[in-house]
């Protein structure tokens, strides 16, 4: 956290912007994000945040505006084909197979790193690399004791770890996480923290959250929006310093939990 | 708002004869055994008609005409009880060779009596006619295979087949002076079929055929194709539509005002059955058919009044009916002239050959080499919701037979 | 593919019976049974939609239909044909009628799929219902079954009863083993997510389209393949096979049967077709006494008969010992 | 095609287009509203007709027969809603469409039980049996100018039901957002019985009303089914307007279908339906 200059962006928003009919969710929004960094979107309910992040998933097509990935025109991709680019994701709501069990939720995300899924014979689990990659998502998240149990069997705050454990199945250099923590626990919180600092290690990662003691102790970088648009980038320090934010956001909702 | 009086009999299984079975109840109940290994195993008929849906009316009348007759002549066939075993066919004809074999060799039926549906007939004549028994007897379909290139020994109709009705309709046509005309009808089988029978008589006899319509089956969406009729002008129209379709079409026909200008002819299901539902917009039309409600012959007056008096009147006796009390005609004759032997197929399948039916309603008439009937094709008209014979369009007509290699 | 011991018991039991059927049965319920086995890999093909790719199609039995059209278009008046040129033509030409409904069809979802689905059906149902060289609707025949033989030396005379009834028998073993392995290589992986979450499987970068496109040729294939034996079995070729009741039917099959469990379909082709033809032969109002059954399994069995199967199998069934939270 | 049979086939279009509408709308409600396939809406059309013919026949009058048929239709939907259909609102569709289709079963058998194999015709009353001539040999039936008119009556009462009633107030909420419905006090199960018995009394109307001129006969329910979800579906479901507008692009198309493309008339309404869901996968008015 001492150098705030960015680095070669490894993803690249320019005048990034996404309407709902008359509603502008996500506003130019041009942001770089470099390569190997933890960057935080922050920002009050409704700010655009998760839209933002819909739109750099390709869940969501923007209306205007550009992305690039090391230097390559996403813009248009649907999802299946950023997650090919190496950019993974999780979701805000709980966003996983139900009816399967954890290893067969990883073991998904794992097995669309072969070439290709058009293979009719062979039966799935022996596919070592997938299964070994399957495995290794578990217990990155922590799951290995509930390695062969159902996902809605689970604890909420373990299916939010599984949440985090499908993407890493996929192996993605580039993590978007979608508010990690949402509706945790205290301990199952600092888990996922740990987990996140332990990623950054060898991860790009954006990701939005409220909780802001987390975003705090592992953000390099911060990005505040209002009302879809972008307000301020900086340092953690700089954003605490920042009169703006300070204005239009923390000031007000007291940086607690809210949402 | 009377029901039929049978009709839930029809489809259950069960010893007809009155008089057999009160006897046989009364004798059976004492000494049981002795009496079923005594007595002559049931001739078993299999029935294959359409008790549900649209083509009900059809199934019942038909099978009302055929016990109706078997019950005149005692209830019994040769001596033997009868035993019936009815299957709704759902007009489905996925489910036809599945039901046909039921009757074949599940049930064993000596004699199979059916179907409505054109296609059924074909599925059904296929199986049927590969091999030697059982019997089957044809008591409407009027698709032109059955006794045309699909004829075999063991497949007999008592109906008629497309070509029969529909022929002389557009001979009349042409009689009554009309010089151009437009053929209408659902494109399907028996509409086909009867449409190129009457185009063919109508051009024979100095007439032109300017347009065939033929709207998709069962579409009663007339209007588009009567304001089409309109604009052209023709001197008359030559349609075939059967039930429902019949009803509309007459009705909005008439509604259209193309009644007064254009007359209506067509074979007569466009009447049978359905004029009393049309009211005064069947008023007038001609049509041929092999059958009439006021047939002056003291077996249709019989019948007639057999019929109301067993069933009611909703639908009442119509050519259906007749064609079932003709089937259980043949079968009567058959029966009678081995004995009962249902075993003697050859000798079976030569009388029913040359079965004779001097007491039909519809009037005298005989099986052709092709196992259809040589019958009498009545010019008949609509009054007061009935349809009246106006005189004989073709004496003891015969079908073609295209096709059949038999006899 | 989670079977539990008494139910692969009982299933085992079944085929047992299925095996020896034709040395007891009688020749109605031989011909029953190698009809209901051919709906059974009919009904296992829509299954492979509807209960593992959440494709919900109304229009399956235009393939059933258009396989029946196809060998009564390949085989000649004079002659028959060779069964190593019949099946492939036939399945070719409905894997390929697949291919383009189904490019048109899967890019729509819920209802909105299955009336799309019904469109193209009803689309192919009239043009063969009016096609009077194809013998309008009354249908086509077809004079010889397809011959097996190599050279002169001829394997099976698809004629005789038994050995139809062999040969349906052992194409449900195929057709159930075939998709059992398929579901459970890479490729079933896939279409069981699309069912769970679509979008989710999208989003762990998997081209779901595709995945679906696929699954709608091999579904179409097989119920092509199911129709191919029945216009053997019957010799016939005609455009009902291609309806929607016909679609409505084997729908009823799979959901009765139990979806998503590939034998419930059959079970339910099985059940539905016996209880249904015995019914006959005692109960007046056949439909009255079905209406008021398929009412009841909706009310009373909302995992068909399959499930009924499976808690009897495990009285104390729980999800794989874990309780809900 | 000279201008005057042109616009004469325009009229057979928009008229027919009247008639599919009334038959589609009962369905769209319930589709949009309560989320149910109802297979069994062609059922209850031929219930309605068969109805009306039942008491026209007794009472001499179709609208004594309409007026006394409709509470016994209202009745035969609520009692079906409060023992079928409730218990299928949280179930997927498929299993919609299966106990409907049981319905269709029992309902056909219940009508060959009552009203036997016949068919029957309902009189149109005097006032409306006269024709009005359109050119020299075609007359256009009073009738089904009527139909049209109770049509367009019908349109204008959704309308204002849906849009200016606390009833369609709550229909709107209970079909956006049940669980917010729900919270904000609207007894949804009564709601929904509510739905459930309109529709069925809009199929069973339309089954009246088009009695005089399609006549009573079984199975006459199954032939319509498929063509009011076509129109539906068209339309986008749930959207009274767009079940409107699809009835008129379904009327029009199959009428000039019949008169331009004759070998194809059979084709065309289902290539218009596949074209538009091509377009617009959710239907013309369908909420994506």
């Amino acid at each position: 956290m001492t150098d705030p200059i960015p680095q070669t962006p490894i993803l690249q928003t320019q005048a990034l912007t996404k309407a709902f009919g008359a509603l502008v969710a996500v506003s130019n929004v041009s942001l770089d994000f470099a390569e190997g960094r933890v960057h935080a979107i922050i920002g009050p309910n409704g700010a655009g945040k998760t839209t933002l992040i819909n739109l750099l998933s390709g869940d969501l097509l923007p209306t205007q505006g550009t992305i690039a990935y090391r230097g390559e025109d996403i813009t248009h991709l649907p999802s299946n084909a950023v997650s090919q680019m190496g950019i993974g994701r999780s979701y805000q709501k709980t966003n996983i197979f139900p009816d399967f069990t954890c290893l067969q939720n990883c073991w998904l995300g794992a097995q669309s790193r072969l070439n290709t899924s058009m293979k009719f014979l062979r039966p799935a689990r022996t596919y070592r690399r997938v299964m070994e990659r399957a495995e290794r998502a578990i217990e990155q998240c922590g799951l290995t004791h509930r390695r062969d149990t159902r996902a809605a069997a689970m604890s909420y705050g373990e299916q939010r770890q599984l949440e985090i454990g499908m993407m890493l199945a996929t192996e993605p250099g580039l993590l978007l996480l979608d508010e990690p923590l949402a509706g945790m626990g205290p301990d199952e919180s600092g888990q996922v923290i740990d987990l996140i600092k332990r990623l950054s290690q060898h991860h790009t990662v954006i990701l939005i959250e409220h909780d802001m003691d987390a975003v705090f102790a592992v953000a390099d970088l911060l990005t505040v929006m209002v009302n879809g648009e972008v307000l301020e980038t900086g340092t953690p320090d700089q954003i605490r310093a920042s009169q703006a934010v300070q204005d239009a956001y923390l000031g007000t909702e007291d940086g607690g939990h809210h949402g | 708002m009377s029901k039929p009086t049978t009709p839930g009999n029809s489809r259950r299984r069960f010893l007809a004869g009155a008089a057999a079975t009160t006897g046989l109840v009364a004798a059976s109940s004492f000494v049981p055994t002795r009496f079923a290994i005594g007595a002559k195993a049931p001739v078993k008929i299999g029935i294959l008609l359409p008790y549900s849906g649209t083509y009900a009316m059809l199934g019942e009348s038909i099978t009302n005409g055929m016990k109706m007759r078997i019950e005149q002549a005692g209830g019994m066939l040769a001596g033997r009880a009868v035993e019936y075993v009815a299957i709704d066919s759902e007009m489905s004809v996925p489910k036809a060779p599945q039901n046909t074999k039921k009757l074949m060799s599940k049930e064993k039926a000596d004699f199979i009596v059916g179907p409505v549906h054109s296609g059924i007939a074909a599925a059904m004549s296929k199986i049927v006619g590969a091999r030697k028994s059982p019997i089957m007897i044809v008591p409407n379909a009027g698709h032109n295979g059955i006794t045309g290139e699909l004829c075999a020994p063991n497949i007999f109709r008592t109906s008629f087949s497309n070509w029969q009705p529909a022929f002389p309709g557009g001979k009349v046509m042409a009689d009554d002076g009309h010089k151009t005309a437009v053929t209408i009808s659902w494109k399907y089988g028996a509409g086909i079929q009867m449409m190129g029978a009457g185009k063919a008589a109508f051009e024979a006899n100095g007439g032109k055929v300017i347009k065939e319509i033929l709207m998709p089956f069962p579409d009663v969406e007339f209007q588009a194709y009567l304001s089409e009729i309109a604009a052209l002008k023709p001197d008359a129209v030559f349609s075939f539509f059967s039930g429902g379709g019949a009803i509309k079409f007459v009705k909005d026909y008439a509604a259209a005002g193309l009644k007064e200008t254009i007359p209506l002819y067509g074979p007569g299901f466009l009447t049978e059955g359905v004029s009393k539902a049309q009211g005064a917009a069947a008023e007038g039309i001609r049509t041929t058919l092999h059958y009439a409600a006021n047939l002056d012959n003291p077996a249709n007056k019989a019948f007639r009044a057999a019929y109301i008096s067993a069933f009611g009147d909703k639908p009442g006796p119509n050519v259906f009916s007749v064609q079932g009390y003709d089937a259980g005609s043949l079968l009567l004759q058959g029966l009678a002239a081995v004995g009962g032997d249902t075993g003697a197929t050859g000798d079976l399948i030569a009388a029913m050959e040359s079965a004779t039916f001097a007491d039909s309603p519809r009037g005298f008439w005989k099986m052709s080499k092709a196992h259809n009937p040589i019958q009498d094709i009545y010019l008949r008209e609509v009054k007061d919701g009935v349809n009246l014979v106006k005189g004989i369009a073709a004496k003891a007509l015969e079908d073609p037979a295209t096709g059949c290699k038999m006899g | 593919m989670t079977m539990s011991r008494p139910t692969m018991a009982l299933l085992l039991a079944v085929l047992a019976g299925l095996f020896t059927f034709p040395f007891y049965g009688g020749e109605f319920y031989v011909e029953m049974m190698a009809e209901m086995m051919i709906l059974g890999i009919f009904a296992m093909s829509l299954d492979l939609l509807i209960g593992f790719t959440g494709l919900i199609s109304f229009g399956h039995a235009a393939f059933f239909g258009f396989a029946g059209y196809m060998l009564a278009i390949v085989t000649p008046e004079s002659e028959p044909i060779a069964i190593w040129w019949a099946l492939p033509v036939c399945l070719a030409a409905v894997a390929v009628a697949a291919l383009v409904i189904g490019w048109f069809s899967v890019r729509t979802s819920g209802i909105y799929f299955i009336m799309i689905t019904l469109a193209f059906a009803q689309m192919m149902y009239y043009y063969f219902n009016e096609n009077q060289d194809l013998g309008g609707s009354d249908g086509k025949f077809i004079s010889w079954d397809p011959m097996v033989a190599i050279g002169d030396w001829q394997l099976l005379d698809l004629s005789d009863l038994t050995t139809l009834y062999y040969v349906c028998f052992g194409s449900l073993i195929f057709v159930y083993l075939l998709l059992t392995v398929m579901l459970n290589a890479p490729f079933g992986q896939v279409i069981r997510g699309i069912r769970a979450n679509e979008n989710r499987t999208r989003a762990l970068g998997f081209a779901t389209f595709r995945y679906k496109l696929v699954s709608f040729v091999i579904a179409g294939t097989l119920a092509g393949f199911a129709g191919f034996l029945e216009a053997v079995r019957t010799d016939f070729a005609n455009p009902a096979y291609l309806g929607w009741h016909e679609s409505g039917l084997v729908m009823m099959f799979v959901i009765l049967g139990g979806m998503g469990t590939l034998y419930g379909p059959a079970l339910g082709a099985l059940i539905l077709g016996l209880l249904k033809s015995e019914m006959q032969d005692y109960i007046e109002r056949v439909n009255l006494v079905m209406g008021f059954f398929v009412i009841a399994v909706v009310l009373f069995l909302p995992h068909g008969v399959a499930g009924l199967v499976e808690r009897l199998g495990r009285p104390k069934a729980t999800d794989d010992g874990e309780a809900a939270p | 095609m000279d201008i005057a049979t042109f616009l004469i086939q325009v009229l057979n279009g928009v008229q027919y287009g009247f008639m599919l509408f009334l038959v589609a709308s009962g369905l769209t409600l319930v589709f949009g509203i309560m989320g149910i396939i109802n297979l069994a809406h062609g059922a209850f059309y031929m219930f309605g007709a068969y109805v009306v013919y039942w008491l026209t026949d007794y009472t001499g009058s179709l609208t004594l027969g309409v007026l006394l048929g409709l509470p016994l239709v209202i009745v035969l939907g609520l009692v079906i809603e409060r023992f079928a259909i409730s218990y299928l609102y949280k179930r997927d569709h498929l299993y919609q469409v299966l106990l409907t289709y049981g319905l269709i079963l029992i309902l056909n058998e219940a009508q060959l039980e009552i009203w036997g194999t016949n068919f029957y015709s309902v009189p149109k009353p005097d006032l409306l049996s006269g024709s009005i001539p359109l050119t020299e040999n075609l007359d256009y039936p009073v009738y089904r100018l009527f139909i049209s008119v109770v049509c367009l009556a019908i349109v204008a009462a959704l309308y204002l039901v849906i849009g200016r009633t606390r009833l369609g107030m709550m229909i709107r909420a209970g079909a956006s957002d049940r669980e917010m419905a729900q919270a904000m006090g609207i007894n949804i199960s009564r709601l929904f019985a509510i739905v459930f018995a309109l529709g069925v009394a809009l199929a069973a109307f339309s089954g009246m009303i088009g009695a005089p001129i399609s006549s009573v006969f079984p199975g006459m329910g199954d032939q319509i089914l498929i063509i009011s979800f076509v129109v539906v579906v068209i339309g986008g479901i749930g959207s009274v307007k767009g079940a409107f507008i699809g009835a008129m692009v379904i009327g029009l198309a199959d009428t000039f279908g019949k008169v331009l493309v004759p070998e194809f008339a059979s084709i065309v309404i289902y290539a218009v339906m596949a074209l538009v869901l091509l377009w617009r996968p959710q239907g013309l008015f369908g909420k994506a």
